[in-house]
């Protein structure tokens, strides 16, 4: 203990002050809930108007201002508000002797800085949801906004639960909330498939979870975040790991991160349980905008930031995450690449950004990767809300060979400047804040020393040029270029929906959808998104570029990000001693955390590691930015509209043909095989599902025959013994009596040889 | 213990040899007097199981005689009721009429009823002839007559087929003898391990009533004039913890009561008994029944009102099936007749 | 003398039904079984719940003194809360039935109500003679349920539970009646009583106990069920009527379960401890294994059936954890379970009554002709799934937790403060946690075919005569409680767990306190005894035992001689 | 205990006869009873042979009575004679039901049991 570095000490200091938030906080979870409960007795006064979205808006606006109003008077504080005792059990006094888990909230700078992003996001994405849902109103309307609400509770407790279970209660939560949602169009087989999917395949992440956190109780005692932190024991592993004693610590406490990361992998679609995601995107898009990109699929992040310093116990977890991570990041971009459909195009890129989020936030770099995690709400939403809006307004249609021109098509302005702003950020063009984002992870890759770490680094700089690439071909495909489009096949999605119950009562419609749809393709017109629609697409845009400036707010702590997480568990080694705790956990060199720990942090990276002989931190900018901007370019030459930039780069003149065709045909299996997922689904299918199909109808043979089949073997051998002895039952009465008679006269008989 | 369960042999009671030879002589004689399909070796059978019945009897009294010194073949009544009894029975069993059969249960219950004689249980040997050969034994003739078919060319002299032949006779006489064997084995046996209480019921049962004892303890005095009490005297009684009167103070083991010689109290005596004060059979059997079993004496009661009820119906029903079926047969012809007239 | 009314009341009613007309039979066992429900949560109100022993509520008379037989009946808080489970499903099933049971009305509530008097009967017994007789009695009405009201194969079926339950039971009680035996033969008197033989039953050496516990887990294994002796309750359940599934489900399987926590773990600590981590393979296997044949079935109601082999698989897992979190995760299971799989059964009965079909081939996709029930299923179908906030999750994952403390930690000391002994650990919470996944795909596959998907009705499909398309208010009024219990439990359970806190400690802290090796374990029980509870059990417990034979034997002699 | 019989109101009759005398007679007429039921086949005399054991077990009782100079085995003779009654009272209803349908007394006609 006595070799520490005084900062960890003067961590442990600063986080044992836990003191007890103000009772208002309460109203953070609970006006989600008061969402639920009034929208549920919507359903059953069958409420046939728009009221239960404003009830949801009203409510996530309030728990917004809340976690504002928190955000100012708690900040930087450790605050803990208890609700009621949920789990309470005691079999005696000593410590690890009480199974406590309260229904109370852990309130900290990480907390906020999420709970911020989650209910603001929520707060937009209900009103826009208000208008895109409209053609459910009376119907579908209430339940999707009780999901909507009870997903928005459900993350509240995920990332403000006081204890290991509150979160493991949120983490299922929102997978149930994802289950209902992506399940919303519920007559689509494959939308049910789909929400199974994502059901089952997070469940295999939260066995790992589960097993992780009852690793923690036994370990050490505790469930509640505020003694789990505090506790001697983690202080003296992490101590013990810092000076190089990385095999002091026990093998099963360093297996908690490892099983930890496996839930991680689940909520955050990393490989190998990433499938669930793209097929996810057959829920309603505000669902996907909300849900599967900005909020519950940075779960995992918020998980391991959370949970950092068990995760600095494992000699593993954080290597095998930040590996992961970037073969994740790499895998769903070249996925991406090759798909049509654009919400799915938008859906790997999730995946591949959460993957950029574990890289970073493995690699060390935890303001990094929540950095990123909180610009990619914004643009993804942006992104995603942006791609709902021409669902919605073309019937349905995604498929980007079908869609071309909507830059020059009234009404659709907003929606286009949305996804420009959306499409810079994500591919990363100079000065957006999805740029920053992310050059602060690639550059970590090459500073922190680590197990191929520079190759991390080289991978993530190639896969951010493919996202640049892949998004923009969304761009130029369907925005630029001459107008041409195609209605959707409506009889898959809501529209679907809305027929079958336009007999039922028509009144519940406004009559503007409904004519639309009832006309079909001959007379097919484009509605184009009204003023909630535009209104949420425009604050989004705004926010989206203004998030750049966070990275400017407190620039000595790598922006606001960095500023919230020093007084969090996320930040623990990092500022000052990142570098150093990462090379005690690789090279286990104690002697040069006192070294570095007083030099100025920023000067110190340069010394673990560098790009091309730079420092990397400084040259990421210019160098990312080429990444980005080939990866643009190359989307504009082959996919750019003729006329486009003088008409020198593209060529495209009609939707569904470009210079790439050319190129896929010539690379020809390979383009084919990315639109295929690299078959994956089908390997799992392959490999998991078919062969425990299979078992199950062994077990129920075996069941049926043997196990069953043994038991009715025992039953029917008295029935044998019965046909063996049946003859002596003559049913005539003189034989009755002549064995009783017998009988009993050898019994006296054999009485009397024993008693001679 | 198994050494003094091994004393109590038979050999005390009967020696084990002529026992068992009797017993199987008597085995071959029951299964020669069995009815059978072709030839007919009833007398033989008879005669044989009466030399067995009759020897067991005889060297049990000549063992008697034995145990009981110069006496003699003691009680002959006993062996001449006993041998009437168990003669009769095997004709019951063996004779092909069942009116037979019947008559000579009766017989058998008389002589049954002279061993009940020779017990000392008067009321029961009374009530038997009144009850069995009153009442039930003529109740099962005129069954037997009731329900014996009507005599055919084929069935001769009356008998049923199934009368002539019996049942497996083999197999029923060697298991109806094993069990007679072991039987008697044990009771020899175990006769003389059975011990008796001091108190004679009869004596209890008069200590619950000493008037009685005074009265014929007055008696005594009057009609002897030795004995007994004087009319001044009375019984004397205990007194309770409470002071009030307690019970009589007669001891029915040395059968002598106290008496109180004066009226106002102070000096007692005890008196004897006189030697023929005992309790009588009926009086007996009737204090023990309602003393000591009124439960199962109503119980028995509703059971023979039961067995009536259910004679009546089981008798009944079959008539009143029959009147259904008539009426029914009668409807439908009536309706038949309709149809085929209209 | 209130749990002697949950008893009688019940019985009262039967009887009023058997002699009023068929027409009254529903509403006299409605009444009564509200009536018991008022009465039930008087005896809920005057129950002292920091108290550990079966000594509340208590009546007790004699019953046959020769033997030491008494009717005697109390509660500890464990069996009050099962009580309680029992005496609320009562007027959910009668309430429940109203329209499916249409013949022999008469003869059905009022075994149902019979039923349910044995049920309570068996909770609340303190006689070991009482408890087994109840036991028992519960298969009669159970079989006349299946037997006169179940589906086309219901004799079978019910003819197989008979038997193959009692066969079970008949073993158990060769058990119970060498424990008494002993106890005899210990004390020189008969005596039944539970907490008496209990004593006897510790004192018996391991190898004693060993087959103590073998005869107990052959009657209750068969009762939970565990894997290997499971298959008459698919059956049972696909051929009862709903009402009995609901209490098969609910309350029956729970006898085995509860038989295991107040027999098996008091009486056989040390065999306990020896078996735990080969009946924990068991129960694991049967968590996976039945939840895997699940996801085959068609048959919805044997796919809940199977579920049941599942679900009860967690809560052996969390008795045989023998820690104060498996024990009580075990404990609330048996609770919570009666709460989802009863409302699952009892919605498929709703479907049923309108499509005469349980097949998954045949309905699909009910969400939009029935959304009310489709949302009732999707919310139960959660709870059964253990999805966190519902019932099912907080008694599951605490079997789960129990079962991973409960490992070779003991090793480190001090390092892993949240381990007891035991002797399961996380291997077994690991796989035993893949039957959370397995639980999802099977109910998920079911929802999916069920709830979700295009609307598929079976062609000979007719409206039914009395009840609506969806579901109608009495249908609404009996799955309310279920589900409002379900969220109640889910959110707030730390009252339960307090409750249960006392009497569960008290039997794990026996059975760890035998932690110290192999030959010492029944001395330290009896010096720990000792010290516990005075000297009302001598030491020298074998020395007295052969003077009492010697004196039988002597006065035998003596009795010979006399002759 | 031989000298109180006098004064017991049991006559003095047994002398030398054991209680061994009774039980013998008593055991070979319920055998004879017996043998009688097993082998014969008309109803009538079957039940005929039953009386018969009756018989056999009351001469035991009222021996044992005597021996113990109680009054309890009389007693129980009693209801062995009121068993007997009932059961002649139903059994010879029975017959005579059962004769009604067979038109015959042969026992083993009545073996619908047999599978």
């Amino acid at each position: 203990m006595t070799s520490i570095s005084p900062t960890l000490a003067s961590m442990a200091d600063t986080a044992l002050h836990v003191g007890s938030a103000p009772a208002w906080v309460l109203a953070i979870p609970l006006l989600p809930m008061l969402a639920v409960v009034l929208n549920t007795f919507s359903a059953i006064f069958r409420v046939k108007t728009k009221l239960p979205a404003w009830i949801t808006i009203a409510c996530l606006a309030g728990s917004f201002l809340a976690t504002a109003f928190a955000f100012m008077t708690l900040s930087g504080q450790t605050n803990v508000a208890t609700g009621w005792k949920w789990f309470d059990l005691s079999w005696g006094a000593g410590q690890g002797q009480q199974f406590i888990a309260d229904f109370g909230f852990y309130i900290d700078n990480l907390t906020l800085l999420w709970m911020l992003f989650v209910t603001g996001l929520a707060t937009l994405i209900a009103v826009y949801a208000s208008e895109y849902m409209e053609h459910d109103v009376g119907k579908g309307y209430t339940r999707f906004f009780v999901a909507f609400g009870l997903f928005v509770f459900s993350m509240t407790c995920l990332v403000m639960g006081d204890n290991m279970l509150m979160l493991y209660l949120g983490w299922e939560g929102v997978g149930l909330c994802s289950y209902l949602l992506i399940g919303y169009f519920y007559k689509k087989p494959a939308a049910v498939a789909a929400a199974k999917k994502a059901f089952i395949v997070n469940r295999i992440g939260d066995l790992g979870l589960a097993i992780g956190v009852m690793l923690t109780f036994v370990h050490f005692g505790t469930l509640e975040y505020a003694q789990l932190f505090q506790s001697e024991q983690l202080a003296g592993y992490i101590a013990a790991v810092l000076e190089g004693r990385a095999g002091d610590v026990p093998l099963m406490a360093q297996l908690i991160a490892v099983f930890l990361m496996i839930g991680a992998f689940g909520k955050s679609a990393q490989f190998p349980l990433y499938v669930w995601l793209p097929d996810a995107m057959e829920g309603p898009t505000p669902v996907s905008a909300l849900i599967h990109a900005a909020t519950m699929v940075t779960a995992g992040v918020y998980l391991i930031a959370r949970m950092l310093p068990v995760f600095l116990l494992s000699e593993w977890a954080l290597p095998v995450v930040a590996w992961v991570g970037t073969f994740t990041a790499l895998l769903a971009a070249t996925i991406g690449m090759a798909q049509f459909d654009i919400k799915r195009i938008m859906a790997y890129s999730t995946v591949s950004q959460l993957g950029y989020m574990f890289a970073g936030i493995a690699m060390l770099s935890s303001v990094g990767g929540v950095y990123h995690v909180v610009t990619h709400a914004f643009f993804k939403a942006l992104l995603f809300l942006c791609c709902g809006a021409v669902m919605h307004g073309f019937a349905g249609q995604l498929d980007l060979r079908k869609l071309s021109g909507l830059w020059h098509m009234k009404g659709w302005r907003v929606v286009s400047v949305g996804m420009l702003v959306g499409c810079l950020n994500l591919a990363g063009v100079p000065f957006t804040a999805g740029f920053f984002s992310k050059d602060m992870i690639i550059a970590e890759a090459f500073v922190t020393p680590g197990y191929g770490y520079s190759l991390l680094g080289w991978t993530l700089l190639f896969t951010a040029g493919l996202t640049a690439y892949y998004t923009f071909r969304v761009f130029f495909r369907v925005f630029t270029g001459p107008v041409q489009y195609e209605p959707g096949d409506e009889h898959h999605g809501e529209d679907d929906h809305s027929h079958d119950h336009a007999q039922d009562d028509a009144h519940g419609h406004d009559g503007h959808s409904h004519e639309d749809h009832a006309h079909g393709h001959d007379h097919f017109h484009p509605h184009p998104p009204r003023f909630a629609i535009n209104f949420v697409l425009a604050t989004l845009s705004v926010l989206a570029v203004l998030a750049a400036g966070l990275y400017f707010v407190s620039p000595e702590k790598h922006g606001w990000v960095g500023d919230m997480l020093e007084e969090s568990t996320a930040h623990n080694l990092y500022t000052a001693d990142h570098s150093a705790a990462a090379m005690f956990l690789i090279d286990g060199d104690a002697h040069a955390a006192h070294d570095t720990h007083a030099d100025a942090a920023h000067g110190e990276h340069a010394a673990h590691g560098s790009i091309l002989g730079f420092n990397p931190h400084e040259v990421m900018y210019y160098i990312s930015a080429i990444f980005g901007l080939t990866g643009i370019g190359l989307a504009a030459y082959l996919h750019g509209p003729r006329g486009m930039v003088s008409g020198f780069l593209g060529n495209r003149v009609e939707a569904g043909k470009c210079r790439m065709d050319a190129v896929a045909k010539a690379f020809d299996p390979i383009p084919r095989w990315a639109e295929n997922k690299w078959y994956v689904d089908e390997f799992y299918h392959f490999l998991f599902v078919r062969p425990l199909w299979v078992v199950s109808y062994i077990f129920q043979t075996i069941d049926k025959l043997l196990v069953d089949g043994l038991v009715n073997l025992f039953g029917y051998l008295p029935r044998l013994l019965g046909r063996g002895a049946q003859p002596g039952q003559s049913g005539v009465l003189h034989g009755y009596a002549l064995s009783m008679a017998g009988g009993v006269g050898v019994i006296l008989f054999i009485v009397v040889l024993v008693t001679l | 213990m198994s050494a003094s369960r091994g004393a109590a042999s038979v050999e005390a009671v009967i020696s084990p040899i002529v026992l068992y030879s009797m017993i199987a002589l008597g085995a071959v004689g029951v299964l020669l007097a069995l009815p059978r399909a072709k030839a007919n070796f009833a007398l033989p059978g008879f005669l044989i199981g009466a030399v067995a019945g009759g020897v067991v009897l005889l060297v049990l009294g000549a063992k008697a005689v034995d145990m009981d010194g110069a006496r003699g073949l003691p009680n002959l009544y006993f062996y001449v009721f006993g041998f009437v009894a168990l003669a009769a029975s095997l004709r019951v069993i063996t004779h092909p009429k069942p009116v037979y059969s019947a008559l000579y249960f009766i017989l058998t219950i008389l002589a049954t009823c002279g061993l009940f004689l020779i017990l000392s249980a008067e009321f029961m040997a009374f009530a038997l002839v009144i009850i069995y050969a009153g009442a039930i034994l003529i109740t099962y003739l005129f069954v037997i007559m009731l329900a014996t078919q009507a005599p055919t060319e084929e069935l001769s002299e009356n008998q049923a087929p199934f009368d002539r032949v019996a049942r497996e006779p083999v197999m029923a006489t060697v298991a109806g003898f094993l069990l007679l064997a072991v039987l008697s084995t044990l009771m020899a046996r175990g006769v003389p391990t059975l011990t008796v209480r001091p108190v004679v019921k009869g004596d209890q049962i008069l200590t619950e009533l000493p008037l009685r004892i005074e009265r014929a303890l007055r008696e005594q005095h009057m009609l002897t004039g030795e004995g007994g009490i004087l009319p001044t005297e009375t019984l004397a009684r205990g007194v309770n913890d409470d002071g009030s009167p307690g019970a009589y103070l007669v001891d029915p083991i040395d059968r002598t009561a106290v008496v109180r010689v004066d009226a106002d109290g102070g000096a007692t005596r005890v008196v004897a008994w006189p030697e023929d004060l005992t309790l009588g059979n009926v009086e007996g059997v009737g204090y023990e029944l309602i003393k000591a079993q009124p439960g199962a004496i109503e119980i028995a009661g509703v059971i023979l009102l039961m067995a009536m009820l259910g004679a009546v119906v089981l008798a009944r029903k079959q008539m009143q099936i029959d009147e259904d079926a008539k009426r029914v047969q009668a409807e439908g012809l009536a309706a038949g007749g309709e149809g085929a007239s209209s | 003398m209130v749990l002697l009314l949950l008893i009688v009341i019940p019985l009262i009613c039967a009887g009023l039904i058997v002699f009023n007309p068929r027409e009254q039979a529903k509403y006299i066992a409605a009444g009564g079984s509200l009536v018991s429900v008022v009465f039930g949560v008087v005896a809920l109100a005057a129950f002292n719940w920091s108290q550990g022993g079966m000594d509340q509520l208590t009546f007790t008379t004699p019953w046959v003194p020769a033997l030491g037989l008494n009717f005697d009946i109390g509660a500890d808080a464990v069996s009050l809360l099962l009580i309680a489970l029992t005496i609320l499903l009562g007027p959910i099933c009668v309430i429940g039935s109203f329209t499916a049971v249409v013949e022999n009305q008469k003869t059905f509530y009022a075994w149902l109500l019979i039923l349910q008097s044995a049920m309570v009967g068996v909770f609340c017994a303190r006689d070991l003679v009482l408890f087994y007789i109840c036991f028992e009695f519960t298969l009669i009405p159970m079989y006349i349920l299946i037997a006169m009201f179940g589906s086309s194969n219901r004799r079978k079926a019910s003819t197989k539970f008979f038997l193959y339950t009692f066969t079970g039971s008949v073993i158990a009680l060769a058990g119970f009646a060498y424990v008494a035996w002993q106890h005899s033969v210990f004390t020189g008197e008969w005596s039944f009583n539970m907490a008496a033989l209990g004593e006897t039953a510790r004192a018996l050496n391991a190898s004693q106990q060993a087959w103590v516990l073998l005869a107990l887990m052959a009657g209750f294994a068969v009762k939970v069920p565990l894997f290997p002796v499971h298959t008459w309750l698919p059956l049972a359940h696909t051929e009862a009527p709903t009402a009995g599934s609901v209490i098969l489900a609910g309350v029956l399987l729970k006898l085995g379960t509860y038989g295991v926590y107040k027999f098996a773990l008091p009486f056989a600590p040390a065999a306990v401890l020896d078996y735990a981590p080969f009946m924990a393979v068991l129960a694991i296997i049967g968590i996976v294994y039945a939840g895997l044949i699940c996801w085959v079935q068609t048959d919805i109601k044997k796919l809940v059936a199977y579920s049941s082999v599942s679900h009860l698989g967690f809560c052996m897992l969390g008795l045989f954890a023998v820690n104060s979190v498996g024990v009580t995760g075990s404990v609330l299971y048996m609770i919570s379970h009666g709460f989802s799989t009863g409302a699952l059964f009892l919605m498929i009965g709703m479907m049923y009554e309108r499509y005469h079909t349980r097949s998954m081939k045949e309905v699909s996709g009910l969400g939009s002709k029935m959304p009310v029930w489709s949302t009732f299923m999707v919310f139960f179908v959660m709870a059964s799934v253990g999805l966190p906030g519902l019932n099912g999750f907080v008694s599951e994952i605490m079997c789960l937790f129990g079962t991973f403390q409960s490992g070779p930690w003991t090793g480190q000391a001090g390092v892993t403060p949240g381990a007891t002994f035991g002797m399961l650990g996380p291997v077994f919470a690991a796989f035993a946690g893949t039957g959370m996944i397995v639980a999802a795909i099977y109910l998920l596959y079911m929802t999916g075919k069920i709830v979700w998907g295009p609307t598929r009705e079976p062609d000979d499909h007719h409206a039914h005569e009395v009840l609506p398309t969806d579901l109608s208010a009495r249908e609404i009024g009996v799955l309310l409680p279920l589900a409002a219990g379900c969220l109640v439990f889910g959110l707030y359970p730390a009252p339960l767990m307090k409750a249960v806190e006392a009497p569960v400690n008290d039997t794990v802290a026996y059975v760890q306190s035998l932690n110290t090796g192999d030959t010492g374990r029944v001395m330290v029980w009896t010096a720990a005894h000792e010290d516990d509870h005075g000297s009302d059990h001598n030491a020298d417990h074998g020395d007295t035992h052969t003077d009492e034979h010697a004196q039988d034997e002597h006065s035998e002699d003596h009795s010979g001689e006399g002759h | 205990m031989m000298t109180t019989l006098a004064q017991s109101g049991f006559p003095e009759a047994m002398s030398s006869l054991t209680l061994f005398h009774y039980l013998f007679i008593s055991a070979v007429m319920f055998t004879l009873g017996l043998i009688g039921f097993v082998t014969r086949r008309n109803l009538i005399v079957m039940f005929l042979c039953t009386e018969m054991m009756f018989q056999a077990s009351g001469i035991a009782l009222i021996a044992f009575s005597r021996f113990y100079l109680e009054y309890t085995g009389q007693v129980f003779v009693i209801f062995v004679l009121t068993v007997a009654a009932a059961e002649a009272a139903m059994a010879l209803a029975l017959v005579v039901l059962l004769f009604r349908r067979h038109e015959t007394l042969d026992g083993s006609v009545w073996s619908l049991l047999k599978g």
